[in-house]
């Protein structure tokens, strides 16, 4: 055999293996310099290879990225935080239990999300992606809507048309969720564009996880941003895993995804994404550039998928099971509480306290959502409203085809009649 | 009334647009400064400004996302494919978002982009310059396909199109953007201005999509197609002297059964012609609707015409075109089938 | 013989043919370590290496490219697209390289790829994880297009692919990956240990391309369907009652015709299902061609049983389906039509 | 109206304004380092953002990229720019004549393919755009097969079934051009791939133009490259225009495009395209880098299209007419040729006679391809040959169909000879 040289990027550690992360260089929290928002993209390309970090390891808040928020914001933070992982943990259980068909947990990852609603306005059209579920916890929008959107319920957002998780949100301008990974990344590019057509004030934002960083999207997004510098955030989410393969094989062994935008004349920033006080920071940073006209940021968010990549997944088949309590930027809510803490401004106590409340507002959540229908059982929706929506008004082909499916349905009711009549 | 080609036509139609509607923006590959490889975005941006009629990167992909983007925040986009050819770079964004984005959002969200795009061949383009991918599009649900054979439907189509609120795939026929063409590559051009079809009102006016029109009346047999071969089509009914009613389909989707279904079981005899390729063609479409809504009329097979089941080979166009000899030779089969 | 699920069966060919033929390589977003999301290529890498059988980037546009670019170089790659609802960011590549390559090169350049797309509904996975666009792809000049319905037809079917020189896409019905599925989601699932098809010899084996296969004969009527409704017409027959042939079309690109219009000449009556929409779907062509070749023997029109017009609905997975019951209301209207 | 914020590139100078290249950052010949072939990607970065110059304005050879070719190397170079340069014209003249359908000439950029196709080793796989005829050229390809395959004549290699310009030459290992812009970039990386898969030291190489780098292909390409460290040279010729749109529409605005390469991990090296020099060195290093495992390099060459897009395309609508003349970076063959000069080893004597030589060479050839049949005369292709090649063998379907156009022209024929006899 000739000896091969094609070159395959692997993940540190396989099962069986100890988990090692060597291959991150975190810098110390505090270290990174705030650029002005207007410094022009090659001035700050460190940005992109280091780690804007501000929470240290003792729960302070360092240097000049601090957003220095209110203990009430922070709390408010925390909240949407460890709503969010209640929220998931029980749809996840739901779904064990067969009350749902799907899910997808964003464990680990819910600094990102709720950080970045929280530090833009709610004018601003958010584009999510599935594993982003804090943006709609962070904007309120109710917990009975999403778990509704997850049993596919009478009162579904989207009327039983899509699988649990692509939840959107109009009145919270939170755009759908898709199935095609990257799609929504240059569709928020539009937004902007169609932002500054208009002369408004509004901007954009996108999420994608760093292996859909390699769908032609990701391309289009960030050249139509430069050339047109849109008022956008494009986030890349590296949370180092895109179902069984790792973010080298996305292209993240050589550089990091921040590294990209520079290339294309957007500034690119790398943020420890379980670092709630610097991935609000540096999303600030991105809004206020892009409101005075600066165009596009790229962020990278350097963070961990703790969950299996959904329900229909099992991640002990392709990574050592203790690879994420070795995950050197830890837990982002643990992070958060313990700044708190270390501010005088939250206890145990109170986070037991925030657990319990949080755990029953899911719990009564919940009870209402399945009120309102679940898949098997309940009020359901009416199958001929399938036929709707397809186009803004049906057309003939579509009132045939509704009309041939509610005839076969009298039928097979009247059917079911006969059948029951006889059985009578 | 004016005469206009078809490039003015559809020129004035978006110029229309953008005069009434500030939500209308045009942009596409060399649509801005130049005014567009055809002409047909010739002087918009001078009027309407760059804001509002723009050059895009080369990214296919890109300017359909963009335009659905823009879309959602409320603006018409009309984005223009250079050639329907170079429409694939952009299929997922069509299929999988543009088609599916009120559907799936139970309509709070959509986008009503118009996409336009040259199509057909006729002009020594080759097989990537010579493309009618049309048929491929009328599979997905969601969105409107519509071909328009002269200048007048163009522009009052087009303008339907952007005051809708689905999204659209315009196919324009570039073999008949400055004249009709009957099929045959060696008789002197004709121009718009020598047919009644070119007469072109200057301001604003639509044509409902979903409606088909009786080209030309007959009771022999019928003829449905659309685009270039509406006039290929006329010259074959000449030629085989048979008095077939020619019908042009003009939106694909939604079709317009009811006219076709009537005319066909009228006649009892149908021909389908496109310049597509013919297997999993939309003329299987329109053959299976007939066949079964017209069964117990047809008085002989269904006939399709249409370009070979091969790419669009350069050096054969008139060997691969479906001319007027092919439609009057099914014309002539379907007519005497019975005899 | 070996009892195998589809899923076996399938790893079964790609292990077949690694072994074989040292070009073979298989590739695709997680069929490497893992095994594929399906399972489908488990243990392959460890066999046969990572140079061999490896992970891509998630990019459908970059492994069909890449796969290309490889088979121009003389390897025989097999691409995985994780599901067929998203093969269509390579739809450019697909239709506009693979496809045409041997053509314009005039045979001087060929790329045999095989893309293999798990596709179909039944699972509850919504509308980007239960498409069936084979419709549109056999409307694509060039391509082979195959959609086995058993674990025995995967295997010999999926070698022949990758033996052949032509690009294949080869749909598999995820539905029934595990066992066959007659439409109805209540009953106990079935495996394939349980029926005769998946008995599969552990070897080498080819089922050619272009070949139909008759599943059930019959005389009252004909149901020429594919994929996972070759089973569901199996259990319309029976609730039916009616003594139908099913002809399973196997290869849809190129179409055994004869097959097809043999039987329907013989029943006089035809019913054609597949799962994919309606509109320009695949069912379309068969339906023009039986018509073309089989008109003077129809003696009811030919009925489409097939998924609506809309995208697949999660909530709403089995008023959607074409199941059982809308089938058998087919073939009776079919065979009672000239009562 | 309310005060937009759309960016919108623009090309600093329209017909009747004056051209200006002031955009244009050129530092001397000689200036640029060469690094080690095996440097890593992040220590080479200023290669992408300076310009690879070895012939400075006196024709002489300057810095550590000369690649001190002899003589004898340059005056072949020399003859195949300039056959290059006389062909286009040539078959530019016989499309205004009507004898072809279309033609693309890439005068003013001959030196990037002529460079890169004696850089490269024959063995070497080379996936063209439609502007690098020079590739065909310097491989050694008849002229007359190239003129055939315009002519879609009886030797035409693609049978009729390419417009003009669409050649391969699979023995030359050139890959076949696509009217499809950029999907031959991920390709010549799947080539690559296999290349190495096999153990084998042959690379690929590639080219776009810099307004097709906004494609999708450009994504897969880079990324498929860097991940695997596929032997793949990517070119992006930057001849400032992509039709109509200038070069920030594609995004080259606030960076080069060889700048995109480092986000990727891949080197990026902007070269003076028209310095026949610099191309061959700067690609010559990329093949050693990439015979060496360097893995892939991005170059980006700045040169100028200098004719118009293509035979249908008009650019004193979009440009001013004397850009050309104010191109800073001159003309290719002027610049080699005035070198030799310096290096008193070609003359304007020589370079007279070697312009009428080759002429006459191109007229020759052109009378010998046409004997092979035009589009309109002669012997030509049978049409019936249009239903080969679909497939590897012609299925049913296409047999009838075949069989259908026979008759349909054995009747024509008949038909024709019908009326002919009527007339006599
Ligand atoms: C176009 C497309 N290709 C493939 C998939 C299947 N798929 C769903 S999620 C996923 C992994 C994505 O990983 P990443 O982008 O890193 O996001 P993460 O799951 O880590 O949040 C894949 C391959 C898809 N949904 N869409
Ligand atoms: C996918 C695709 N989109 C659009 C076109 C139409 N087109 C042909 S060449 C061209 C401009 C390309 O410019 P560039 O890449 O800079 O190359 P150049 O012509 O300057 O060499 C365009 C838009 C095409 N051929 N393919
Ligand atoms: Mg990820
Ligand atoms: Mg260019």
């Amino acid at each position: 055999m000739t000896q091969s040289r094609l070159h395959i990027p692997h993940p540190p550690a396989r099962p069986g293996e100890t988990p090692d992360f060597s291959y991150l260089r975190i810098p110390p929290a505090g270290l990174a310099g705030r650029p002005d928002i207007l410094a022009p993209a090659e001035q700050i390309e460190t940005l992109g290879t280091g780690m804007v970090r501000v929470l240290d390891e003792h729960g302070q808040a360092l240097g000049p990225w601090n957003p220095h928020l209110t203990p009430e914001e922070l709390r408010v933070a925390l909240r949407h935080m460890v709503l969010t992982r209640r929220f998931d943990e029980r749809m996840q259980r739901m779904q064990r239990q067969g009350r749902i068909s799907f899910y997808m947990k964003s464990t680990g990852e819910e600094a990102v999300a709720v950080a970045q609603a929280l530090a833009l306005r709610p004018s601003d059209m958010l584009f999510p992606s599935y594993r982003t579920q804090g943006l709609f916890v962070a904007r309120g929008k109710s917990l009975v809507d999403l778990m509704c959107q997850c049993l596919s319920n009478t009162r579904d957002m989207c009327r039983g048309r899509q699988m649990p998780i692509m939840y959107h949100w109009a009145e919270g301008n939170i755009f759908s969720i898709s199935g095609n990974l990257a799609t929504q990344f240059p569709q928020a590019v539009g937004w902007a564009m169609a932002a500054a057509i208009k002369g408004e004030d509004h901007l954009a934002a996108s999420w994608i996880g760093e292996g859909a960083s390699a769908e032609a999207d990701f391309h289009h997004a960030m050249t139509f941003a430069a050339v047109y510098r849109a008022p956008v955030i494009l986030n890349v989410v590296n949370n180092q895993w895109a179902i069984s393969t790792f973010q080298g094989v996305a292209g993240g062994e050589q550089r990091t995804f921040a590294q990209r935008g520079p290339g294309y004349g957007i500034p690119g920033v790398r943020v420890d994404g379980n670092d709630f006080l610097a991935v609000y920071a540096v999303t600030r940073w991105a809004a206020e550039r892009a409101r005075a006209r600066g165009g596009p940021t790229l962020i990278e968010h350097v963070t961990y998928r703790a969950a299996a990549h959904s329900t229909s997944d099992d991640p002990a088949r392709y990574r050592p099971k203790e690879e994420w309590q070795a995950w050197p930027l830890g837990d982002p809510i643990t992070r958060l509480q313990a700044h708190l803490i270390a501010l005088g401004e939250w206890s145990q106590e109170r986070q037991a306290a925030l657990e319990q409340q949080l755990e029953g507002h899911v719990t009564e959540c919940w009870k209402e959502a399945v009120s309102y229908g679940t898949l098997s059982e309940g009020p359901t929706l009416d199958p001929l409203s399938m036929f709707a929506d397809v186009f803004a008004e049906m057309p003939p082909h579509l009132q045939r085809q509704r009309e041939q499916l509610r005839r076969l349905q009298q039928q097979q009711a009247t059917a079911a009649a006969g059948s029951d009549a006889v059985g009578d | 009334m004016a005469q206009m080609n078809m490039v003015q036509a559809i020129n004035s139609a978006l110029d229309v647009m953008l005069g009434r509607d500030p939500r209308v923006v045009v942009f596409g590959e060399d649509v801005g400064y130049f005014g567009g490889v055809f002409r047909c975005t010739d002087g918009l941006q001078r009027k309407y400004g760059e804001q509002r009629v723009l050059d895009t990167p080369i990214a296919e992909g890109g300017i359909v996302a963009a335009a659905i983007g823009m879309g959602v925040n409320g603006l018409r986009p009309v984005a223009e494919i250079q050639f329907a050819d170079y429409i694939y770079p952009a299929f997922d964004q069509i299929v999988s978002e543009l088609a599916r984005l009120r559907y799936r959002t139970a309509g709070d969200f959509s986008a009503p982009v118009t996409i336009r795009a040259p199509c057909g061949g006729g002009i020594r383009g080759g097989q990537t310059h010579s493309q009618s991918p049309e048929g491929i599009f009328t599979h997905v649900c969601g969105l409107k396909v519509v071909m328009p054979s002269n200048p007048r439907d163009a522009k009052g189509l087009l303008i339907s199109a952007i005051e809708g609120e689905d999204p659209v795939l315009f196919f324009e026929p570039k073999r008949i953007y400055n004249g009709p063409f009957d099929g045959d590559p060696h008789k002197p051009a004709v121009p718009w201005s020598s047919d009644p079809r070119g007469e072109v009102p200057e301001g604003h006016y639509a044509i409902p999509l979903g409606k088909a029109e009786i080209v030309r009346p007959g009771s022999a047999a019928t003829v449905i197609t659309y685009g270039t071969m509406v006039h290929v089509a006329e010259a074959a009914v000449r030629l085989a002297g048979i008095d077939a009613e020619i019908i042009d389909v003009r939106t694909l989707v939604p079709l317009d059964v009811d006219t076709l279904c009537t005319s066909v079981c009228k006649t009892g005899r149908c021909v389908i012609v496109h310049e597509a390729t013919r297997f999993s063609g939309f003329g299987a479409e329109l053959s299976a609707t007939v066949q079964e809504q017209c069964f117990w009329h047809l008085e002989a097979p269904i006939a399709r015409v249409t370009g070979w089941d091969t790419p669009y080979p350069h050096a054969f166009e008139w060997e691969y075109f479906p001319g007027p000899a092919r439609i009057a030779a099914a014309l002539r089969a379907v007519t005497e089938r019975d005899a």
